[in-house]
């Protein structure tokens, strides 16, 4: 195992991987912007270097000066977290040339699995599913007819230099495509000065399902179960569940070996999530694998006890991974519940300020990862999320009184500090919730509704 | 000056929730001043008088690094970026800098290695080296303290 | 000038909730002054104008109960136990007291039950019964007020 | 399951009930002194009720009042925790004339745990082993030296009427026992007015070994592990453990089968605890049952996925327990750390006070009990338990990691405020605690060294 190891991210995912450096005996040295200098966790690690002020880009961001901290510091490894430079493969390479250990994927499977195109192909030929849709532009209204006949209807157009839902159609038949494709078209033209257009096949009301895998320096792959983050506003997930309530033992079993078929064919190390949209009839599709920890795993070690943060260092450290397939016993069911410092009344703008009264919710099955605490002032610079709320149960019922419970307990104020509890207070009274009917839109629509 | 003795006596002052303290005795003297505690689950605390001033809200800003603080004239030349602080391009070298050696903005005072990359570090003003405050090999972090350069 | 004694002293401040601090000795003497930081890391909020009157915080005291606390002569009488409370010894009984009532201190004034026993509850004073605070069948908690009773 | 219960007690435990109420929807009447007021549980309760001074005498443990408050709140059944009237058999004597199900014993058993005499003539009767000992009072010295080299030597003379260490002596041969029966007898006749003395084996080096047992209403038990509860001071338990490292799995299952048969006995219904000393050559010795909850149930909770309290309720309320014992499985290992408010610098003297700075250590592992928060003041009333601490771990090399960055991460600032936080992080330091080289005096023997 690495004798020191440095932090490159800040927040609650620092203070997640400084307790598995004591842990494991591993010391270690947390870099820090200006607007992080009083955090406690800062406090509490082997040692800080402040790294720049407050912009993300010239401390979390910049890549000379998390280097030059970690050669001052001479770490033998860097732990990225998640976000900032957790998916930078240009920062791995730089790690590497530098003889740093990167904990993650290696460098070359990080600009991979980045490249949405090229890891599509990989699951395809490793005959993981996909969306299926036009490989590429479609070239004529004939064109966008014959394909839509093979892959099915509905059926969903999207300018090939989009984004942001500009250029974007669903078709449910031939007259809608049609009309879809020229509309498109132009729109795709007006706003990105390319009228590309490609389909795929429309997955309705998908849910999304993700499987955590753990690759060992050898390849040696294997899944950890899956966990369900359907309840998800703008792709920004809200509450995160293992097991999937709409997953049976066979789904479960397929969609496992999918998610470790595509990271075997990757050539994939370490901690991972391969990501999946669920159709209402079972189908499943692969949709992106993230090569890094994500702020919903302790769900995943709540059900299997397996603790992801220590495997991701022992990996990096050239350490076998024991762990086969047959050993992952899922137990029990578990929630997150992210609370961010937002106001859902307003948008879910951004609340920071100065925390002057906390009350963490405890007892039986209720894990709390948080780096906040009373007196902790949020800085306005960084992401909202100030604490995640896991709880644990027997079971999915059981489970939901605990979250119930422990969101009744909790209590976060300050002045102008709103935050997401009030919003899954309210979730966990709804009975869509509670029978887990949802799908990705579920929240949105909620959220309109009761607007 | 007896930081302990402060220490407690801002601690009783909390806990009395006192606004002022002033003590004097022969080798010194001190006053002490604080806002009205808003932590509640105490005793009530008295009315302010009338026409005291309500406390203005808000947080000092953090320093910006490398922006020279002005103390009777002497500012600190804090380290722009992190890396290794050197005073001179090499060993052998005489050092960029002495006190007493009068710099202008585009002197070179040291060097800062970061990444193998040895960054050359301007003074961005004019003035004169009074001290230097830390040896070569050193490590440095960002807005650390490395010059205190008069410009007065 | 020490400026970790600075430091240290501003930390101190900050801890302490200090908006100013003197002291003065042989050596030295430092006068700092420091803004409230009630919000913080939002913008600063503008001072309140001069003449404005700061709030009083706290909160009040747990009053003891069966004690009963002047207020310009009326008197809060609060129940010396859990139970049932009512104000006659049965249904059909006239109330023991009624508003305008002299009472002294061995008048029953009302009745407590408790674990299916009726106590009965003495005024503990002498006055003028000016208020009722609850009907008859209410559950009363320890130190509740039941009646207002004047003395004076 | 009832509809609304009332918790007859304070602190954290009074939180741990009012917890496993929410869990199971069930209404929860809280009743407090005019200390605990203010504190956080009292307004999470559905309902509260003031039932007298900050004196235990006078309200936690004035029966009229609670049993008034009961009634004024219609409640079902009365959670009494521990401590205060939870093992007061007239107590549950009133709730039970009172038609109030008492959420424990039946009083009968309850007066039978609390006879030490008549606990250990139905463990003797039921084939489980106590300290052998003279059955009542040594007649003469020729007595005193058969029953002696009966029980075998060394052995320990005790006052009949007595307490506190006066008229007690141990003797390891013929000589000591002779000079000490006569020095015990006139210290007994001075000290109590009863010359009396009473004589058992010495149980050397011993360790605290208590089995948790749950019975149904029909009178099923089973019994969930042990803990090891060795570090004490003064039979003040200060850290506890599960399982305990001193047993192998025949005499886990020998201790185990002990405390049932004892249990079965003596008719025990509900949650109880069965202790027992253990010394160094793996015999045990039945001291006493427990007929509560106990501080550290927790750990089992930990260890065995099984909720304790929420036990106690169903059964209470006249559910089967349907676990068998080979349901019971018990997964890793458990640590509880006391975080008691006293200065172990003074004699571990009680430190009331206003916490004015709290961080509660969270992460993977760790459950905190407390119904303590930054702002809340320590009442002088009580018991100085502030906080439990819980880690849990694959094995006890892992527990002993969490603990120790737990109790780094921990911090209680307030005037005048100690705890025994620094105590936890010095033991976790020394090889006999890492090695499990301890007995009840262990801790002792430490602290004066150490003084």
């Amino acid at each position: 195992m690495f004798r020191r190891i440095l932090i490159a991210n800040r927040g609650e995912i620092a203070l997640r991987v400084l307790r598995a450096c004591r842990e494991l005996g591993v010391e270690a040295v947390v870099v820090h912007s200006e607007a992080d200098r009083a955090a406690r966790y800062v406090a509490l690690a082997d040692q800080s270097i402040c790294i720049g002020p407050p912009e993300p880009a010239r401390s979390y961001l910049d890549i000379p000066s998390i280097i030059s901290a970690a050669e001052v510091a001479d770490v033998e490894a860097i732990h990225p977290g998640y976000g900032f430079l957790s998916e930078n493969a240009h920062f791995a390479e730089v790690c590497r040339s530098c003889d740093i250990h990167f904990i993650g994927p290696p460098p070359e499977v990080i600009a991979v699995c980045g490249d949405k195109a090229k890891a599509k192909d990989i699951a395809r030929q490793a005959g993981v599913p996909v969306v299926p849709g036009s490989d590429g532009a479609v070239e004529s209204p004939d064109d966008a007819v014959r394909i839509a006949r093979e892959i099915g209807y509905p059926v969903l157009l999207k300018a090939v230099s989009g984004g942001g839902g500009r250029g974007m159609r669903t078709a449910s038949n031939e007259v809608s495509l049609l009309n879809g494709y020229h509309q498109a078209r132009s729109e795709a033209q007006l706003a990105f000065k390319d009228p590309s257009i490609y389909m795929e096949k429309l997955v309705e009301n998908p849910r999304h399902v993700e499987f955590q895998i753990l690759a060992g320096p050898d390849g040696h792959c294997i899944h950890l179960g899956e966990r369900d983050c359907s309840i998800q506003r703008r792709h920004q997930k809200l509450i995160e569940e293992a097991p999937s309530p709409a997953l049976d033992d066979d789904l479960r079993r397929r969609m496992g070996e999918a998610a470790v078929a595509f990271a075997r064919a990757c050539g994939y190390r370490n901690a991972g999530t391969v990501e999946f949209l669920l159709d209402t009839h079972g189908n499943f599709y692969f949709i992106e694998i993230n090569a890094r920890i994500q702020v919903e795993h302790p769900v995943t070690e709540m059900v299997t006890g397996v603790d992801l943060v220590k495997w991701q260092m022992r990996i990096a450290a050239g350490q076998k991974l024991d762990l086969r397939q047959e050993d992952v016993r899922i137990r029990g069911h578990a929630i997150e519940f992210r609370i961010n410092a937002e106001d859902p009344r307003r948008g879910f703008a951004p609340t920071p300020g100065r925390i002057e009264r906390l009350v963490l919710p405890g007892g039986p099955g209720v894990r709390v990862d948080t780096h906040v605490h009373a007196g902790y002032v949020i800085p306005r610079y960084y992401d909202s999320m100030i604490a995640k709320l896991v709880v644990h149960g027997p079971d999915r019922a059981s489970a939901i009184q605990t979250g119930r419970r422990a969101l009744a307990e909790l209590e976060v104020d300050g002045p102008g500090i709103q935050t997401t509890v009030p919003i899954h207070r309210t979730l966990l009274a709804q009975a869509e919730f509670v029978n887990s009917r949802v799908d990705t839109k579920y929240l949105e629509r909620f959220l309109e509704q009761n607007a | 000056m007896d930081l302990d003795l402060l220490q407690r006596l801002i601690a009783l002052m909390k806990e009395g929730e006192l606004t002022e303290l002033e003590y004097e005795d022969e080798e010194s003297k001190v006053r002490l001043s604080r806002k009205q505690d808003l932590a509640l689950a105490g005793p009530a605390a008295p009315p302010a008088p009338a026409g005291a001033v309500a406390p203005a809200h808000g947080q000092p800003a953090a320093p910006a690094a490398a922006r020279p603080e002005t103390e009777a004239g002497v500012n600190l030349f804090r380290a722009p970026m992190v890396g290794t602080f050197y005073r001179a391009p090499s060993p052998e070298a005489e050092p960029y800098v002495q006190v007493g050696d009068r710099v202008n903005p585009e002197s070179v005072i040291c060097i800062l290695e970061a990444m193998k990359v040895m960054n050359e570090i301007k003074a961005e003003m004019s003035g004169e080296i009074v001290a230097v405050l830390l040896e070569s090999g050193e490590p440095v972090e960002y807005g650390q303290p490395l010059f205190k350069i008069r410009t007065a």
